[in-house]
């Protein structure tokens, strides 16, 4: 893809060139069955117990606390549907946040459908959970609180540590959905007490399909998919080799790059997002203007449509997105951008740009640049901006 | 998003849309739909005596079936009768657009409800009667409440 | 691995270098998530619609019809949850048989744990179900029959179409476990009355970590995983692109050249079994004889013990296997040695051979001169063959 | 299979065992395990009158573990008295070997047991007592319908 522009790595990122060179020799001659007994399977054993204590210490774990699944899909579904029906004679009381990723809150409604009760906690307008509000929604019958460790949409980053104390202090587990994190942001679940970590590789320069669930040791939970024995038992099926290799390499070069990714993320977002306050009209930045993850920019333009911008953008080959890319499908503005208060109007003109350790200066400001054309040929064909011209308000409020 | 991708038509009247702008004194305006489901089209209408569509413009809030949409829905009004123009159904539309993709398909609705909420307004306007022509339902009047 | 004969094809196989070929550039440059709405979106949107025409055109399915999911373990736990799950008002009794694969066996088990009935259906001493068992395990609340295509150790190959008219005429849904089948038989879900069909890519020169269920139009399944409107909504997370495009290729692969692997596979198969059976005394070939997978070679040696035959041959560079790879970690004989009426020390001594396209008579002939040197070294050593000798009788039945 | 591999002594024990065969007239023989667990151990003493091990051979039918457990056994018993045979426990096995897989401990166990086994048939035939030396439970002998 050259000449263009990738502005959409939350939706997923390009595989890193050491990933993909280690991931090779698993695609071709080492392709044992790690649960084989031969010499064959011990190149494949070998290479995945290597990848689990990469991404155990990515998050200062244990490697046996890190148990691989097919994404993060996959391990949010896992923790929230095992530990629900895991405890059902404990309790049937569930707290997630209301800006959870579809993998959580579409789990949340089907525990709904069976006999769960879920607590959907607000966010202030940044996309912030009050610690304080899990603490006054725990319940007796509480057995599970899971809150996203950053949104996917607005880059958010929740008071983990906060959240996870009072859990831990009400013996209540506490799960994280950390695939836009996992790597991205300094993640310690010794200290945070967390119990339970969704992780996902694509997010991160890995490959697709293959993603971890850290279950803190002691911890027991039912398989979510029952077979074989591997994943000491309780993940079945044939390991994906060459994708565990991938996430290995991948959280083994994070935790190497992660200071230098996020320094360079941090100064080029910053001036995305400076340069598009102060060059366009109407608009406004969405989500925690500090607690916010380094390679993410989501700005709302007032009187057009997000879908049309983007589409005006892909035309000039840049890659940007609106909503998260699996809400889509739907016609409903993102359910996250309606939790920190925007009108349905503004929230469907809002724009999400995501950066990775790749991504120059040049390629944002020729984005920005693009942006702002697209934006005003849009608004010049706006019934909504010609009604606000009319009305005679120079300023408002967004 | 979508199960396919845009046509070529689409894609070519979303980047030069057709007919976008304005009439001052215009013989019809019809505004449909709302910020809520995220799209708003506005047709201008310049009908002559012979009750002949001379001009028509758009402006239009939405994603990019909604752009070509109005773009086409335009184009195909321009120089009919209004009785031709009420044969022009979001069918038709969406068949000369080469498709639109399913979660998609109310765009082109929502073009052929314009075009007859302008041709109502003109009618309101001048007292007379269009056969076959109802009162148009979602009007940018009620957007702001409608939720 | 030069030098080294793999004859362990039913545990895993070696990637297709066609099959790696057309994956390398979803890895690469193609790497955007098929749910984005930008440019990166439709390469790799377009590579999943061709992948799931030629998985689809293989069984003579519908593409709409074809799910992608993380592989044959995942396709199994789906289609026997949510059709228990799903069909509860209706019915809690499910029939299988006593040789499905540890993915459906544990899920049996899950099931059975949560309030359903299982019938267990015997197996002749071939391996071979009755179709007319499984009529007569009918009940009013049945409400799937799973029986698998072709038995992954002794690669018996089931009566899938009679037990699928039974299953149509009856009303009940029946899916069948084709993870072994796949690619290597010709089947037909249509002509065979499948509803349901567990596949995966790695047993047939296909990447690890991807598989599909077929899920017959006008049959409704709640997802296994939930979240975003991936796979038509009933199967979230962001898709293993490049897995999904190794799967179609190698489907497509399989269409091009099952029958001449099918013919080339049947000789060495059938070559390496008479060798066997005339040069090493003692020996019984398991599982069916005609109705049988080409690849699969199954034979108990009396008197020693299975693993120390591999390791053996492992020291020599053959790979072979004794359970099935994922049965492995358990100290118990095979459940599937065990239902064809093996007796345990019969069942300790079976060792499978699992050919590939690529296997030549120079390996077999290799194979088979190693175990004869192998089983002779371990005779030596046996008690039971000391004592066998001792009783004076030389021929005995096996 | 294992959480581990064969460490390089165990691999070593299996392809070279040490000790296979019989003893004829042995001073004692055990035979332990049964064949629906897939190991059964045979061992034979040749015990002198100073209550010296002075040979010891086996016959194992088992895995990779259960053989090299055999050999290991054998190989650490030969040339001592049967007070210090007795003091050869699994876990010196065990270690001897370099450790076993989680799944193969039993192996070891199966080896001293054995031993016993044998010196218990020494004991028994020879009419003399052992201190600290019990019925060996599992033998051959009910192995067939042990199910
Ligand atoms: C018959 C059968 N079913 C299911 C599976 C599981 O497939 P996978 O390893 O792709 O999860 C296997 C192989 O391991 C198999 O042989
Ligand atoms: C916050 C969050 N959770 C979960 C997921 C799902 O991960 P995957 O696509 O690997 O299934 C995503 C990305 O799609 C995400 O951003």
């Amino acid at each position: 893809m050259k000449g263009k522009i990738y502005l959409d790595n939350a939706a997923t990122t390009e595989t890193h060139p050491e990933v993909l060179e280690a991931m090779i020799p698993y695609l071709k001659g080492f392709y044992g069955n790690p649960s084989s007994i031969h010499g064959m399977a011990k190149y494949a054993r070998d290479a995945r117990e290597c990848a689990r204590s990469s991404v155990a210490e990515l998050i200062n774990a244990e490697p046996k606390e890190i148990y691989f699944t097919s994404g993060g899909t996959e391990s949010d579904n896992w923790a929230l549907k095992s530990v629900a029906f895991g405890n059902r004679s404990k309790g049937n009381h569930i707290i997630v946040s209301k800006i959870e990723h579809h993998a959580v809150m579409n789990s949340c409604e089907f525990l709904e459908k069976n006999g769960f009760e879920i607590t959907y906690l607000d966010v202030d307008e940044y996309g912030t959970v009050d610690p304080e509000d899990v603490r006054k929604a725990l319940r007796p019958e509480t057995v599970l609180i899971s809150v996203m460790y950053a949104n996917n949409e607005i880059g958010t980053i929740e008071p983990i540590s906060e959240i996870g104390k009072i859990a831990r202090e009400n013996g209540v587990l506490f799960h994280t959905d950390a695939v836009q994190a996992f790597g991205h942001v300094q993640i310690d679940v010794k200290r945070e007490n967390i119990d339970l970590l969704s992780a996902s590789a694509h997010k991160l320069y890995g490959p697709k399909g293959v993603g971890a669930l850290y279950i803190r040791e002691g911890v027991k939970l039912e398989p979510l998919v029952h077979g074989g024995a591997q994943e000491r038992g309780v993940r079945a099926g044939t390991e994906n080799v060459p994708g565990i290799v991938g996430m290995g390499k991948a959280a083994e070069i994070a935790k190497r790059d992660m200071v230098e990714r996020n320094a360079k993320e941090t100064e080029l977002r910053d001036h995305m997002v400076r340069r598009i306050l102060e060059e366009v009209p109407f608009t406004k930045l969405n989500g925690h203007m500090i607690q916010r993850l380094s390679g993410n920019v989501n700005i709302a333009f007032r009187f057009i449509e997000g879908e049309s911008v983007l589409m005006m953008l892909n035309h000039k080959g840049i890659f940007v997105s609106t909503g998260s890319a699996c809400a889509s499908g739907s016609l409903d503005p993102s359910h996250v951008l309606l939790a920190i208060g925007l009108e349905h109007e503004v929230a469907h003109g809002s724009i999400r740009f995501t950066l990775s350790y790749k991504t120059t200066r040049d390629e944002v400001d020729e984005a920005v640049d693009a942006v702002k054309e697209s934006v005003e040929r849009l608004r010049a064909m706006s019934p909504l901006y010609a009604d606000h011209l009319k009305s005679g308000i120079e300023k408002m409020e967004v | 998003m979508y199960d396919g991708v845009y046509s070529d038509e689409v894609m070519d009247h979303f980047t030069n849309p057709r007919n976008v702008g304005e009439i001052e004194n215009a013989s019809g305006v019809g505004t449909v739909g709302n910020a809520k489901c995220g799209d708003i089209m506005r047709i201008f209408l310049d009908i002559d005596d012979d009750h002949i569509i001379r001009d028509v413009k758009f402006k239009t809030f939405g994603c990019g079936a909604a752009v070509a949409s109005s773009s086409m829905a335009t184009d195909m009004v321009k120089g009919k009768t209004i009785d031709e123009a009420l044969q022009i159904t979001n069918k038709a539309v969406t068949k000369a657009l080469g498709g639109l993709p399913q979660v998609k398909l109310h765009c082109s609705l929502l073009a052929e409800q314009a075009i007859r909420a302008a041709l109502w307004d003109y009618a309101h306007k001048n007292g007379v009667a269009i056969e076959g022509l109802k009162k148009p339902k979602s009007d940018i009047g009620d957007h702001e409440n409608s939720d």
